[in-house]
């Protein structure tokens, strides 16, 4: 049985950073490492910090423990208590007070526990941290990030593994993004920071301990560039082609990339040739990249964990067929979770989109 | 009024009696004692200019100007009171019926109406007047105002000594928000962060139709001691005292000594907005009851028998709350629909390709019509 | 300008009934009547309470005061403070406290003052209210109806005009309903509150004022039906064809109903035959009455006033492709508000889907 | 520990001293007066099974047989203390780590291991035991257990006078718990309803890493004051005063009179989960401090100066604890995976479309695969 208890004692995965307490170590960092994502982000966030010291992280347990996943490991002992804040247990307080120190010009990096304990904060989220700015008619910015460990198969008892983006993607005023591999885990939570807007960040949990390359020199040339006007909002907003193909696209985000990688290696064996899209943002939706990639392959499946009903999938495929119609050969797919709340977690691998599940879809469409 | 419970007058602070004497009270007399007639002056000057506007809005919502008006009638005093305790470098956090702090914050008050036009959401530049927007979901701005509090004890501007940088933040809500679990984390924030911030409770005995007995059994001003947070209630239709509690409040908290609640008890002399009734849950003898002590009146008898309230300044503040009705009324009805594509600004600091292709989307599908036209 | 004051001094829209106080008037009603939509649900909501005296309502001023759309106006008079509860301003807490008292085999009626104002409750809801029969294995039932007052056109501000329907309906567990007429409102909230699974009841309160004819038997008989077995949840979950035509289905629900006729109306004229399905229920989706039209029809158009982004037309443009693909002409088109927060009151008209953007729409497929 | 916080020791109701001798306590003391030997010794009986039944969860989740556990080491006297006050007509909401409560009201101990085992998300017919499924979403059952109360009140079990038929809720959350939102609004409703529901806290010092000073800058107690709910301290690690003070709130309760907040001053021996690693914010010297305090020895020493606790009886429930455990290993590892198809049930009560489809589609997934098995 799969454990929370899989983790490495530190999520930078690497050994600790040589830097006197208080004093942050200045990063002259070799390029490329390996690192897992736990560790890229973990990285990212000292970059992030580093580089503007408004940045300040606000959780539950972030501080001396380093969150219950460890990504925040180490930066309590070296930005102290003012900047890496353990708040009290109040999810709606936590991003309530954030809105208050961004509007004083912070960037607040809210970590929530689990997904399944965001929605105490849903309403702060929905009709506060959206819509401050466009009430305001511009005039207030809130560069905050919230931060949730997401999705399943970890073998976790129930809200432990949800997959909520959908329920934030229907409100404008945020962007919602998530990284695949470690390298857009470390680029993309520095882009996320650096955007004046609201950003959820999605990180796919059963992935923290995936390792990979990350090259650290890109993003910090792009946040370097003198103009100031690269946030980086506009890079994690665009979706990746993991895999060029010329049969059929497979669209995932986040935990299902590897699976739809996955499924390409195996498809391919058959002689099937799978696009694989990695979406990176949910809000806004590339469709311009999925859609010309549907129009070539004329054939898409998409692939998420979260319930396939009502799920962004819903979106991606409405879009596809408004967009490409006539170029399709079958209707789009989805393989998403079940109509149902998360399962126990014996059952959770039944329940989450499978190899075998995408492979069908894959077949269902290549049939036409 | 049940004994102790939030209706009850235990304990309230008042520095001038229902019918304008002035009474002395030992912990907050010199709160209150650095007011020269000038300052009580103008007090009643902002209270009767609020008030005129309040009158002028609630005809313009009654002719279809406006789709709805909040007064803030009953509660000038509290309002009043507690705005002139501010210094600029202090932040407020009204939530939509402070119009009379608005105007101790130097808005525009016939700005205000734009909201209520439904011209747009938000109508001044918060860190202009350091006063922020309304907010209209009930309490959530209490969280707001503790994260900046919190923020401006960050950068140094609390409790460095210097009155000139050392601020506080105020939050403005009703006893009917004191229920939401918002408000309670914002206490619990404020009070374990040492947050220099200032709950101001206006107590109007009214969540809309509810009787703030259907939000406490115990005086409002209770909340705070389940957090530690010092609390006081005040007498809201005694400016004097609002504003002495308040500068007591703000010299705790810019000190660095945390967060103070205050409940000023008061009552909201209208209805709750233009769309209530409230004929269908309160009596009109209770409205009588409260006319009599009215704020403004209570301050007028005050300085008058002072002597201080000459007849040539209510002359000149009558004229400028006559010049404010007017300016609001022309200025109201001359506002036009702005252009519909700025509905689609601001949604996101940076380009969102939704919105966008949105924006592009209505701009063709309008022009289409305006082709039409052009061609017929 | 169109304001809140529209409403007349009652719900009933009739002469209020006369009972006498604390003693409900047993329902001997003359069949059929003419009643507003608000009126309609008033009568539903007492002859709910008649019949099951668990029967409770809870809420913000729907006291004395009758809500602010006087939807449950004379109701407290006549079954006092223990089954009309003016509740604290706290609605985690009314819904909260619901299931708790669901849990003795109450049948708590939630009146959520508007819709903004639904999403400190958003976590109750999700968390609690959706998922408590799944956790409990099927040993809790939790018959909790929200009444939820949605969607805009009443030159409100903001808070007061949203569509949030699609942010519940991605949740396994909440049962989502719109009735658009007077007759469905009086029916349906009777079927919700006599279910055994939470229902969300959205209310058109732009229509709240349209009147129309209410045959009150037919509920009455159905759900007096021995069995009692007949709890009403599957009649409500099944959309209507509210006219029938060959050309294009426009698939609406709750406040776009009258549009998507007026619109038929319009194309008619045009000799285009528009087929109106009124979905009535969200969650679930009636996806079959759908294809069923779209295989005929081969085109359709769905229209909500909720964003279009996201929302539940794209859950049925996906469903409609899926089942249906090989018989469509055109792809599915969605006519729904913009991807921004609801805009100030004198845009609302723009922002809102309109007579001519769903002609539009139906041009549009008619050109394949 | 800072004088007057969370951590203080001041105010604590203690009816057995840290060695175990009895002290005398004006106001409780008639409610622990009752308790006999027996009484005494069952309670003892329970805290050391439900000890026994952690060690061996933590050790089957070590073994890889469950995905977490949560243990309630050190925490025993509370539970069992409280556990022992209740009727069966009460009814009680835990959240997660009331396995000491679970064993008071007849819940099998070993079918608890379901949910850590990831079989379903409940447990236990919650109507059976009056006990509420564990709540894993921190505080949102306090207001469950609040509408509870409310309909027992309606329905006449309350304050009627028969002690047959009156009862009363416990709401058990901990020191955490009460800065959500959730618990505050769970007070106000309570309160401004009379519920008869007892919030019982357990600070155990932390949630999950951070010290109960993250939460609170007064006694966890205090938050009663805010809405004016009687509150009491008492010693968590005392099972007598734990005991006493939850029979008189109980009584309090069901007597019509309100709720009450219990705030049992405990101490996690354990990690906060076997997914926690304490070693990274506490010292091992405060956990070796709370040592010496644990609520078994504590009454162990009671009962064995006043010679009550006889070596058969020690010896006869350390084979009940042995048995316990060895039923628990066997269990446990006997449970095998349900059918797949069970992931659909209970969704709703009714049937709805997309499950139904959904489960359909499965259904015929699942066989294809069987299907093409047996074609091979
Ligand atoms: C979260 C939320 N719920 C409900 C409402 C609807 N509402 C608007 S004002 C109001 C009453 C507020 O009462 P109180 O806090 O006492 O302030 P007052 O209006 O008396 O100044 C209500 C229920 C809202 N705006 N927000
Ligand atoms: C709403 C919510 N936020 C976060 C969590 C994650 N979490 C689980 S237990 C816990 C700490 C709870 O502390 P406390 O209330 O003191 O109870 P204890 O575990 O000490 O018994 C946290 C933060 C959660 N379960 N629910
Ligand atoms: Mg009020
Ligand atoms: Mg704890």
């Amino acid at each position: 049985m799969t454990t929370l208890d899989e983790r490495p004692a530190t999520a930078s995965g690497q050994p600790a950073t040589a830097s006197a307490p208080g004093k942050p170590a200045s990063a002259a960092r070799p390029a490329p490492t390996t690192m897992t994502m736990a560790g890229a982000i973990n990285a990212g966030l000292r970059a992030a910090m580093e580089r503007d010291d408004k940045t300040l992280l606000m959780g539950e347990d972030i501080g001396a423990l380093g969150g219950v996943f460890r990504v925040t490991d180490g930066l309590h002992k070296d930005f102290g208590d003012d900047r890496v804040m353990d708040t009290p247990l109040a999810e709606s307080g936590i991003v309530g007070t954030a809105i208050g120190m961004a509007m004083r010009g912070y960037r607040p990096v809210i970590e929530i526990q689990f997904d399944g304990f965001i929605f105490p904060a849903y309403d702060q989220i929905t009709t506060q941290l959206a819509k401050m700015h466009y009430r305001s008619g511009g005039a207030i910015q809130l560069p905050v990030v919230i931060r949730v460990p997401f999705a399943g198969g970890i073998g976790a008892v129930e809200h432990h593994s949800e997959s909520p983006e959908a329920l934030f993607a229907h409100t404008a005023g945020l962007r919602i993004v998530s990284p695949a591999t470690p390298q857009d885990a470390f680029d993309m939570i520095q882009q996320a920071i650096a955007s004046p807007d609201p950003v959820m960040f999605f990180e796919p949990k059963a992935r923290y301990w995936d390792k990979g390359e990350v090259d650290p020199t890109r993003v910090k040339a792009q946040l370097d560039a003198a103009s100031g006007a690269s946030t980086g909002t506009a890079e994690m907003s665009r979706a990746r082609v993991a895999r060029e193909g010329s049969d059929v696209t497979v669209v995932a985000y986040g935990p299902t990339v590897r699976l739809a990688l996955q499924a390409a290696q195996v498809a391919a064996d058959d002689g099937t040739d799978v696009e694989v899209i990695d979406l990176r943002s949910i809000s806004p939706l590339d469709s311009d990249t999925v859609v010309t990639s549907a129009r070539k392959t004329g054939r898409v499946v998409v692939v998420h964990e979260a319930p396939t009903s009502f799920g962004s999938g819903a979106e991606l495929s409405s879009r596809v067929h408004e967009q490409a119609f006539f170029h399709l050969h079958a209707p789009v797919l989805r393989v998403g979770g079940f109509s149902t709340p998360y399962p126990g977690a014996v059952f959770e691998h039944d329940y989450l989109p499978s190899l075998d599940r995408v492979l069908d879809a894959v077949d269902k469409v290549m049939a036409h | 009024m049940s004994a102790g419970g939030p209706l009850s007058t235990d304990g309230l602070v008042q520095l001038l009696t229902a019918d304008g004497q002035r009474t002395a009270h030992e912990q907050f007399d010199p709160y209150a004692d650095h007011l020269t007639a000038d300052d009580l002056r103008a007090m009643w000057r902002d209270m009767t200019l609020v008030r005129a506007f309040d009158k002028e809005a609630t005809s313009l919502q009654r002719q279809g100007e406006l789709g709805l008006w909040v007064q803030s009638w009953g509660q000038e005093g509290a309002q009043i009171g507690s705005g002139h305790a501010l210094n600029g470098q202090d932040f407020v956090f009204p939530s939509y019926r402070e119009h009379g702090v608005a105007l101790t914050r130097g808005v525009d008050l016939v700005e205000v109406l734009r909201i209520f036009r439904g011209l747009q959401h938000g109508a001044w530049t918060p860190a202009e007047h350091h006063f922020h927007l309304y907010t209209l979901v009930i309490g959530s701005h209490a969280l707001h105002a503790t994260g900046y509090a919190m923020a401006m004890a960050k950068d140094g501007l609390v409790a460095s000594g210097d009155p000139a940088k050392d601020g506080a933040v105020v939050a403005y809500f009703g006893d009917g928000a004191t229920s939401q679990g918002d408000v309670a984390e914002a206490l619990t924030f404020a009070s374990v962060y040492d947050a220099p911030v200032v709950f101001f409770v206006q107590n109007n005995q009214y969540a809309i139709s509810e009787s703030a007995t259907r939000q406490s059994r115990v005086p409002i001003a209770d909340r705070g001691k389940g957090v530690g947070i010092p609390s006081v209630r005040v007498d809201g239709n005694d400016v004097i005292a609002s504003h002495a509690v308040t500068r007591w409040a703000l010299e705790h908290a810019r000190s660095g000594q945390g967060p103070v609640l205050i409940e000023a008890f008061t009552y909201r002399m209208g209805a709750h907005t233009t769309s209530d009734d409230p004929t269908r849950y309160r009596p009109k003898a209770e409205e009588q009851l409260w006319a009599e002590r009215d704020p403004i009146a209570r301050l007028e008898a005050y300085l008058t028998s002072t002597g201080e309230l000459s007849d040539d300044f209510r002359t000149e503040v009558e004229a400028e709350a006559k010049a404010l009705g007017e300016r609001t009324r022309t200025t109201v009805r001359a506002w036009t629909k702005p252009d519909t594509l700025g509905m689609f600004d601001h949604v996101y600091a940076e380009p969102h390709a939704s919105v966008e292709a949105e924006r592009a989307w209505f701009d063709r599908y309008q022009r289409s019509f305006a082709d039409q036209e052009a061609t017929r």
